[in-house]
């Protein structure tokens, strides 16, 4: 047979895999700079702008209790009402909840979405029983759980992401199974098990990726509900321990005196503000990117 | 000749990821009236976006000249008024029908709405018009047809519907998209028949795109070819398979295989058709042309009559050859 | 563009409707004879059975439905009710009280003193199980009742005659009078108890013999009483209904009060007491009350095990000043003692440097931190545990930073849930200084000063001192007022002197109250009945 | 209906598993129902333990609280003396259930009409606006939400009523709007992914090529697909906003019953909190059933009698 001349690739660009062509291309939106630019920035002041400030997060200045911001007194954002510095503890905070906000969610995205991919995929009777004990999981009374975390296993940072993780991953494993059942129609699945792929491979290499899509975008979503609940856990002992603070528990005392001190509320709530809207771009970017081939 | 459509320096440009595309570059096409016209071209080629983008269906960033259909132009009509036209004088018929049909709506519905979005009849005429249409289209038992989901009929029997769909409301132009490309050949001869008979008891003016030239010779009056956004030959169909006159013409009827040859005749056309995000100077199909000059890259061919009935464009033919 | 505005407009259009036709069905019962009495009570009472409710909520809805032998009058002190007079034997061991002739209940039939002996009884009752039933201790037999020992009947408590009571105790208790102006003695009708069982408190079910009368009851939405026309001193009752209504969120009952949907809001939360205090300080009531806020060291830990000079240093480290002013906003007093000096007829022991200001008392700080064997350079190691709480944070962390000033001490806070924090301290697990409250329920030094017995439950401290427990017992043994107030101050500055405690300051009430009532007048005891209150005549 | 009645019989173990596992959760968390600060003595606190059956083994309180449960009486509440479970959930549900399925309502209906316009108006003002409202309402709890909306309508506009409940309907809206806020947030990012997705489909621009009216290719063609995914979101979600939520009860005093999950268990009222989990494990399996089964009425391909299964 006349082996049939192959043409040389026109564009000069090396094999480009489909992750770095989404990459450039996700890079090259101007929201998504823009929003990487702020993200990082604030997480370098957070987690090395604390020289900007003169003062330590847990001092007390006993004459400036409550005090709103004011440049010459040096307390950028004011005090809170045991004196002690805001714009350091606004720090301090942002730097506690981004790594709760990304390694709780994570922790659940993780759990989720392998189990969400199994039940999916295997369907039928196994799919029944998973989806079944995830509406058992949803009905557990949450706040048990999170008091015997405590009292058993103390206080460290770590059980936060574990507690935080363990309620947002059912509503992550039902989404996820949605998607596992349509996809596990698709063509190459079952290209894929015709030439005797095992099933957990097929699982992770063919169903997990292609259900990325929705998951990122749920987990923009989830990622600040995820940095509130810390607040509740804090509420009940578990979370993040005094002198030491989070943006949901600074919210949360903020909250409180909306009235009389707005100022404790709006850097923190801001905060949160920029870090979810960042996020929340480079989520919907991301998602654009990969998987949205169609014209822009 | 009276014209359907006829379209003048057509641009259509697409802003995409990497940059603008244009996949129409200052397109000239005549579509006469109340006959079939073939049109031509490799995928790609910028056939199809032609007649979307005319229509105000296609996702171009930007479309620009004018296209006179039915005494008016296109592209100066707002969406409301472009959305007028379209199924009432104009209707499409696309390849795929099982993506065409909603999955989730059954079929009656969907027939019942292209009825009522342009007549206004009441609910029992339309039901009784949609029965008529389906036995038109060769449909037995419309009654259960129309109560059938898309995805519980086959493949010939969903283009039947659209077809059905496209000529409910006597358009005055059907554009026909590859109608039958994703059909198997039993299927694809009755639907062209389908066509044809429309063609001849309503005098609707047809547009056929398709990229098989058999389709071609079988049921159009006219063809053009199409390369990299422009028309590069148009001719009567008689005489196009007896006497192609552009290059590239004649390499597609090279490339066509035939039952008697054998494999060592077979002649693909070498390279690629060129990627429109840049300003081609000269003639696009030089790289791949047998016959290229050194004119053919420099300066752009324009469309002239090299024979009664054919036009093409083309250095082979200088002006006034004819 | 006007796609948009054509289908949000609807889509407006459709929830507004929705909303309306749902709310309207909801039949708005609008109370508009009479001007109600709205106050804002910052629970859901967890009961109005005068034996079985145990929070300050429930006892401000008991007192307005039940009056017992004696209650307190707008001052808070003692006064007359069903009783109207009664006597005490010489050996201060038995009481007799004769009550008012014609008294009745909501339902017309007479309050007799049986009703008095069947209250008593259930409140030491195991059965009915009552969490107030240690205050009816001082009465005969009723320790062994309370541990099922002997039968309720047995209790020292008897009806002479239809109107005549008979009290008697085992040892002389003065303060037993506050005691039984409180709910645990207030009678209930029997019939209708045993008519009804546990549905007898139920609005159409329920006969009560106070000023108030139960109309309506929805759980978290509100309760209704309305004046009774059975009730003997109804013609001093001014205010035809009050409606109690539970306000959980403190913020929320301000802004009520503020936007005039509230008449009363107990409770202004410390947070917004600046603001209040600003825009609303005629309407805003505070007075010291019997509660006091304190911090408690557990005397077994290795810490403080016998070092009273450690535990006095820190007693002294801290700026009760600046706590009251900065951090508490001048809710509470200074306090140095643990009994308030405005109990009745006590005069709490002196203590050094009491009136000295800050600076001098961290000077002794200091210096008893260094007899104690400590030093600035080997910082001490604390650790402060109080329960989930905006204020508990608040104070916890300012002691924290005063002790770290004055001995550069690290000390750790550990916030925990309530039930927690209170398991913990009661299986002595290693909690050094931890957060206490504690209000006392009758005018009496009693109340403050029992709890440090050994034998005593609420001693979470874990103070055992014979020559403390001794000294109680011998002032319970003393009939003069006077004398047994001398015995009981030896008793505290032996208390104050081991220093198992630190006080920190006397809680104040801090009350708004609409400037279109009169009668309220702040008192020790926080208590306002409605029936002192009135609505100014509106000219 | 073999389908949805094979699961409702499935409900009963599945019931039976939830309160079990909740008994075995809760009374293996310190403290007690009586622990106080103001501690009674221990003969006191043995009464209280024997009138609520405290002191029997665990086993057998299990068994007389599962004996209970199906005689429907869900047992006396440890904090609220004088109602038992039954009629604190009886009395308290019709408003939680009344206020959470309006806010439901309302998301659907403000978050399926903006999400949808977004999608269609994709990058352009709306759109951006829409996509930074439901940014921010995604970042903001509702323990500031509410607060603020108090804040501005009642004190400051005064408008509204600041709380409370059975006086005038308007103290039906506050309420509402602040549960609404999120699940608006939620099912207008949801709505617009999809319905971008479903846009780009064949049968949507076939549609448009038969010169069908924006309005009806949006609202009849394109919108059942995009639903899908808002209905998986829809089950569990519904079941916790019908269950109450305890902020918005406490901020605006209402008299639901979404305080009793969080204060029964801060309480430790046992039976309180497991009424709670059978009431919240009900509304989870039936609106998990129900969103289901609109799943496969949306989705003509997906017939679960067929299949089986979840």
């Amino acid at each position: 047979m006349k082996d049939i001349p192959l043409s040389a690739p026109t564009s000069a660009s090396a094999s480009v895999s489909l992750w770095q062509l989404s990459l450039r291309r996700f890079i090259k939106k101007p929201s998504v700079m823009i929003s990487i630019v702020v993200l990082g920035l604030l997480v370098f002041i957070a987690f090395f702008g604390v020289t900007i400030s003169a003062y330590h997060f847990d001092d007390v200045f006993w004459d400036a209790i409550t005090i709103g911001p004011s440049f010459e007194k040096g307390h950028f954002f004011g005090t809170d009402n045991n004196g002690r510095d805001l714009f350091l503890r606004v720090l301090m905070g942002a730097r506690i909840s981004i790594l709760i906000g990304i390694f709780a969610s994570a922790v659940s995205v993780f759990i989720g979405v392998s189990y969400g991919a199994i039940a999916g995929y295997f369907g039928g009777r196994v799919d029944g029983i998973m989806m079944r004990i995830v509406d058992i999981l949803y009905a557990m009374p949450f706040i048990f759980f999170v008091i015997l975390l405590m009292v058993f296993m103390g206080k460290s940072i770590y059980l936060i992401f574990f507690a935080l993780g363990a309620v947002e991953w059912l509503t992550i494993a039902r989404i996820v199974r949605g998607q596992a059942l349509t996809i596990k129609q698709k063509d190459y699945i079952t290209a894929a098990r015709s030439i005797g792929v095992p099933p957990f491979t097929i699982i992770r290499r063919h169903i997990i990726p292609n259900l990325l899509g929705p998951v990122i975008v749920y987990m923009t979503m989830t990622i600040p509900q995820t940095i509130i609940l810390e607040s509740f856990l804090s509420f009940l002992g578990l979370g993040v321990q005094e002198p030491m603070t989070s943006l949901g528990v600074l919210i949360s005392d903020g909250s409180q005196q909306l009235t009389e001190a707005p100022w404790l509320l709006l850097f923190p709530a801001g905060t949160l503000c920029i870090i979810v809207i960042c996020l929340n771009i480079l989520g919907e970017g991301l998602r654009d990117a990969l998987f949205d081939q169609h014209l822009k | 000749m009276e014209s359907i459509l006829n379209i003048q320096d057509l641009n259509v440009h697409f802003r995409t990821t990497n940059g603008q595309i244009q996949a129409v570059r200052r397109l000239n096409l005549f579509i006469p009236k109340n006959k079939i016209t073939g049109v031509v071209g490799e995928s790609g080629s910028g056939k199809t976006q032609t007649f979307l983008s005319l229509f105000g269906l296609s996702q171009a960033s930007q479309v620009s000249g004018k296209a006179e259909f039915n005494g008016v132009d296109l592209l100066s009509l707002s969406k409301s008024e472009l959305n007028k036209i379209r199924g009432r004088d104009i209707s499409f018929v696309f390849q795929d029908p099982m993506s065409a049909l909603n999955p989730y709506m059954n079929v009656g519905a969907q027939i019942l709405e292209t009825i009522l979005a342009h007549q206004s009849l009441s609910k029992p005429q339309a039901v009784h018009l949609a029965e008529e249409l389906l036995l038109s289209v060769k449909m037995n038992d419309p009654r259960a047809v129309m109560k059938k989901y898309p995805h519980q009929l086959s493949g010939g029997q969903q283009q039947r519907i659209i077809v059905a769909m496209a000529i409910v409301n006597e358009p005055k132009l059907i554009i026909a998209d590859e109608p039958t490309t994703a059909l198997d050949v039993s299927i694809q001869a009755e639907i062209l028949e389908l066509i044809q008979d429309i063609h001849k008891s309503h005098s609707t003016s047809i547009v056929l795109i398709t990229h098989d030239l058999g389709v071609v010779a079988q049921l159009c009056d006219y063809v053009t070819v199409m390369y990299a956004g422009q028309i590069v030959e148009q001719s009567i169909t008689s005489q196009f398979f007896s006497n192609l006159k552009h290059p590239y013409s004649q390499a597609l009827m090279a490339s066509v295989p035939k039952f008697d040859m054998n494999q060592d005749d077979l002649f693909p056309i070498p390279g690629q058709p060129p990627v429109l995000d840049h300003e081609i100077k000269g003639c696009p199909f030089a790289p791949r042309c047998p016959h290229v000059m050194a004119v053919c890259t420099v300066k752009e061919p324009s469309m002239i009559s090299v024979a009664p009935n054919i036009m093409a464009a083309c250095h082979l033919y200088p002006q006034g050859a004819s | 563009m006007c796609i948009i505005l054509k289908h949000l407009k609807v889509m407006f259009v459709l929830a507004f409707v929705f909303l309306c036709l749902s709310s309207i069905s909801h039949a708005a019962e609008s109370q508009n004879q009479g001007r109600v009495l709205r106050i804002s009570n910052d629970s859901e009472p967890v009961s109005i059975d005068p034996q079985l409710c145990n929070t300050v909520e429930s006892y401000r809805i008991v007192r307005d439905l039940f009056e017992g032998l004696v209650c307190e009058n707008a001052e808070g002190e003692i006064c007359p009710a069903a009783a109207t007079s009664w006597t005490l034997s010489p050996d201060g061991k038995v009481y007799t009280f004769t009550l008012r002739d014609n008294l009745k209940w909501s339902n017309g039939d007479p309050v007799v003193a049986e009703d008095f002996v069947y209250a008593l009884r259930r409140g030491v009752d195991p059965k009915i199980a009552s969490q107030q039933s240690y205050l009816l201790l001082p009465i005969i037999n009723a320790q062994d009742i309370i541990k099922n020992a002997r039968r309720p009947e047995e209790l020292g408590v008897r009806a002479i005659s239809a109107n005549t009571l008979e009290i008697r105790v085992t040892n002389p208790t003065p303060y037993l009078i506050d005691i039984l102006a409180g709910p645990i003695a207030m009678p209930v009708p029997k019939a209708v108890i045993e008519k009804f069982g546990k549905e007898w408190l139920k609005s159409g079910n329920i006969v009560s013999n106070g000023p108030y009368v139960m109309e309506t009851w929805v759980p978290h939405e509100r309760i209704v009483l309305k004046k009774s026309q059975s009730y003997w001193d109804r013609d001093n009752v001014n205010i035809e209904k009050v409606c109690f209504i539970p306000n959980e969120f403190h913020t929320t009952a301000v802004r009520q009060f503020v936007a005039g949907e509230v008449d009363i809001a107990f409770a202004v939360p410390i947070n917004q007491f600046k603001a209040v205090a600003k825009q609303y300080s005629e309407a805003l009531f505070t007075h010291p009350h019997l509660a006091i806020y304190f911090f408690g060291i557990n005397i077994d830990h290795p810490t403080f095990k016998d070092n009273p000079k450690l535990r006095r240093a820190l007693y002294y480290a801290i700026d009760r000043k600046v706590l009251c002013e900065k951090i508490v906003l001048g809710n509470g007093e200074p306090a140095y003692t643990f009994t308030p000096p405005f109990v009745k007829g006590y005069q709490p022991p002196k203590v050094q440097l009491a009136d000295e200001p800050y600076e001098k008392q961290l000077k002794l700080a200091r210096q008893l931190f260094a007899d104690a064997g400590y030093s600035f350079e080997k910082p001490i190691e604390l650790t402060i545990s109080f329960n989930t709480g905006e204020d508990h944070k608040k104070i916890a962390i300012a002691v924290a930073a005063m002790w770290k000033k004055a001995f550069n001490a690290n000390v750790t806070l550990r916030n925990e849930e309530w039930k927690v924090f209170i398991s913990n301290l009661k299986s002595d697990v290693t909690s050094e200084i931890f957060r206490m409250g504690w209000v006392a329920n009758y005018n009496s030094p009693h109340a403050f000063l029992d709890i440090f017995a050994s034998d005593d439950s609420s001693n979470m401290v874990r103070y055992s001192d014979k020559i403390y427990d001794g000294l109680l017992k011998q002032a319970g043994d003393i009939l003069d007022i006077n004398e047994r107030h001398r015995v009981l101050s030896l008793a505290e500055e032996r208390l104050l002197y081991a220093q198992p405690i630190i006080p920190l300051f006397f809680m104040k009430s801090r009350d708004l109250v609409s400037k279109d009532i009169e009668g309220f007048k702040p008192n020790i005891l926080n208590r306002h009945p409605t029936k002192y209150l009135r609505f100014k005549a509106t000219t | 209906m073999t389908y949805a009645f094979k699961r409702l019989i499935g409900a009963v173990p599945l019931l039976l598993i939830i309160i079990t596992l909740a008994f075995i959760l809760m009374r293996s968390v310190p403290g007690g129902p009586f622990d106080q600060d103001r501690n009674v003595p221990p003969e006191i606190e043995a009464n209280l333990k024997a009138a609520y059956h405290l002191d029997k083994p665990l086993y057998v309180q299990y068994l007389n609280y599962l004996g209970g449960v199906i005689r429907g009486d869900l047992g006396p509440s440890f904090k609220y003396h004088d109602y038992s479970v039954s009629q604190l959930i009886k009395k308290g549900a019709p408003v939680s259930l009344r206020i959470g399925g309006l806010a439901v309502l309302v998301a659907l209906i403000l978050g399926i009409s903006l999400g949808a316009m977004a999608a269609i108006y994709k990058s352009r003002l709306f759109d951006n606006i829409v996509m930074g409202m439901t940014m921010l309402f995604l970042a903001m709890p509702s323990f500031v939400i509410a607060p603020a909306l108090s804040l501005l309508f009642a004190v400051v506009l005064k408008w509204l009523p600041v709380g409370g409940w059975g006086d005038t309907p308007k103290q039906y809206f506050l309420p509402i709007i602040s549960l609404a806020i999120p699940q608006i947030a939620y099912i207008t990012r949801l709505v617009r992914g999809a319905m971008l997705e479903v846009l780009q489909s064949r049968y949507i621009l076939f549609a448009k090529a038969r010169g069908l009216k924006a309005a009806r290719i949006i609202w009849v063609h394109a919108i059942r697909p995009t639903m899908l995914p808002v209905v998986s979101y829809l089950g569990p979600a519904t079941a916790s906003i019908l269950s109450g939520s305890i902020v918005i009860e406490q901020i605006f005093s209402i008299p639901g019953i979404g305080r009793y999950f969080i204060q029964g268990g801060l309480n430790r009222d046992y039976t309180l909190v497991l009424g709670m989990v059978i009431f919240f494990g009900v509304l989870i399996i039936l609106s998990n059933l129900l969103m289901d089964l609109i799943y496969s009425g949306l989705n003509p391909r997906v017939d679960y009698e067929r299949r089986g299964g979840g």
